[in-house]
């Protein structure tokens, strides 16, 4: 049987590559230091395997079609296609993992959820500048899921956490003998494309850190929820987060580290669920 | 309320090439679209406060870059259409 | 408040559009009287519009992003794109009903479903062959939804089954006074593509009847389930009839006519669920 | 097994002129996609029983259309690749 060996969450601002040689040094140093801490506690658990969920960036989804979960199930997904992700990650393709893929996409139907599927995904910046940070490249085979958090409506919090507590079964329900971890990537807060835009809403960033650190699940959810109604449009990644959380059974989250950072328009944090 | 039309625009600027097209030849380029009269005039005009409502914002971030703004004239232009603009600087410190 | 006036299903076999005129007097005949009876009494509930359930055929979706459901909220669509439609159903456009789309798919989110959402679908014979034959031209209001019905995993007969009670929900809560009605399509047996092609499971066809006339829900869900995997791949589409009767209340089944209609590679079955 | 190559090429060829392209210019259609050597091969050959087993059913069906099966050719065509076709012929009555 599979094993679950962790649980990280990390942020994903495109100004992170699109201004890289342009951020000040302090801001650069931060998350050279940071992401890499958080990439050797991942490397540490020596997973085989990465589940990571993150918002798609109207890169392989459109209003024509917008699936609420789409788990990737192919052996292949397609690099970055962001013009300004090519200099800091130039990977066409990254390696995905069909079988857990697929276990995963049967346990979620079986579980009463319905996902969308895709043989064949566009992984845009939200999973490659954590992938890029941690110094994954190349990068380790990678189920990627995407949650829609780009136009309304998106799944609640309350969802997401019975999401992740099903990918948590779904990993260790898998029949091979390798080692998996779940990557939420997104938040902490930020506004883009708003009236407020450039907004980094601090006290919201420290409440769900607190959120995190204390709440039971359904606090989390309805406090979450309400909460989001009065950020800015970013926050609604914190989604992502709380899958991670869910999946490694709603506890033991270490926040590694935390800033606003206006040059990339976000509240920036990175976490590990210690079980 | 969110339009599909003006957000297909937006998405498909995304394309190579999206941006020369929008600035070299706009108005062939929305002639591929069933725009009201409103929204064309808005789109030519670039009246952001008639464009801004029915865009999503992850878009309309990416249309104004290749508009030419930068994040501080995106921050600056949205800003100027905030109803309540001071509450917006004390929420931002 | 709305109200839910009747729940419809009839067969859609692309060869009724395309051989149309080729067809065999008798069951030209056929088509035109009993797609005529279930038209009219279609229109006979007088519904203000159409919540049509259907798989869509390799024209909206492909296997870069396969939803389980797709919930239409535009306020049109576009009408059939295979050259075969053209000709008997000529439609540019389709009038979609925005906020009973829209209010489906929020209800779905808040009953623990996960579809995907579209604001423009193409809606191909699956839908358009019915609504022609029921003389609907120009077509009522339509709120489109569609199962993945073509490639695997799809939902289960169970899910479908809570589908369609959520959808019956969710119309009796719209605040608008509007009459709506459920109209499934697709079935009853047939092969496509398959090494099997052109098979008609009649003893299928005919239990998939049974079932409807008198099995409680868990049966109806757990032998469609066992039948499905000996069956051609088109009993897929039975789920669009799971999804008429469940909105029905599971109860009342009418089945207007039946026949193996081996020119169009179906068996060809209308139903009428009676409150 | 599905492969999403093949059922992305049978997917395209769904488009204005599919057909025409299929008919006229094989080999540079299939230039468009990374099928192994063995996929090719068996597409330029029309070799049905290599193909079916990776392509969705549907899909294989609008592909044999275009390739010029009516539909009694396609049931005689995927008929003949069935392991027991007779029990195939004794189903179908
Ligand atoms: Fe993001
Ligand atoms: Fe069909």
């Amino acid at each position: 049987m599979a094993e679950f060996v962790g649980s990280f969450a990390a942020s994903h601002g495109p100004n992170i590559a699109r201004n890289w040689e342009d951020l000040k040094s302090e801001t650069r140093d931060w998350v050279v230091t940071r992401f890499g801490d958080l990439g050797n506690r991942l490397k540490a658990a020596r997973p085989d395997v990465l589940v990571i969920h993150s918002t798609d960036h109207w890169v392989n989804f459109f209003l024509d079609a917008m699936p609420a979960f789409c788990v990737g199930i192919g052996a292949e997904h397609e690099g970055p296609p962001e013009p300004f992700m090519k200099p800091v990650y130039p990977h066409e393709t990254l390696p995905g993992h069909e079988s857990l893929g697929r276990h995963i996409l049967e346990e979620a139907f079986a579980a009463d959820f319905d996902p969308a599927y895709s043989m064949r995904l566009k992984l845009d910046h939200g999973m490659c500048v954590p992938i890029w940070q941690f110094g994954l490249d190349p990068a380790l085979p990678i189920v990627p899921i995407f949650i829609n958090l780009v136009e309304k409506p998106f799944p609640s919090p309350k969802r997401c956490l019975a999401w992740g507590r099903m990918v948590r079964r779904a990993i260790e329900s898998y029949p091979e003998d390798i080692r998996v971890a779940v990557l939420g990537t997104g938040g902490l807060s930020h506004s883009i494309g708003e009236t407020t835009m450039g907004w980094i809403d601090e006290p919201f960033d420290q409440a769900c850190i607190e959120l995190f650190r204390n709440a039971p699940d359904d606090r989390l959810a309805s406090e979450l929820d309400a909460m989001l109604e009065n950020t800015g449009n970013g926050g609604a990644e914190l989604r992502a987060w709380v899958i991670s959380h869910a999946a490694a059974g709603s506890k033991g989250f270490d926040m590694v580290d935390y800033i606003p950072m206006p040059e990339a328009l976000i509240g920036c944090g990175l976490a590990e669920w210690r079980a | 309320m969110t339009d599909y039309w003006l957000n297909k625009l937006m998405f498909d600027l995304q394309g190579p090439g999206g941006k020369e097209r929008w600035r070299d030849d706009r108005e062939a380029v929305l002639d591929a679209y069933p725009f009201s009269p409103e929204m064309r005039q808005a789109l030519i005009d670039d009246d952001l406060a008639k464009i801004q409502p029915h865009a999503n914002p992850y878009l309309l971030r990416f249309y104004l870059l290749i508009c030419g703004y930068d994040d501080a004239g995106s921050i600056e232009a949205l800003g100027a259409l905030h109803p309540g603009k001071e509450e917006r600087e004390a929420a931002n410190g």
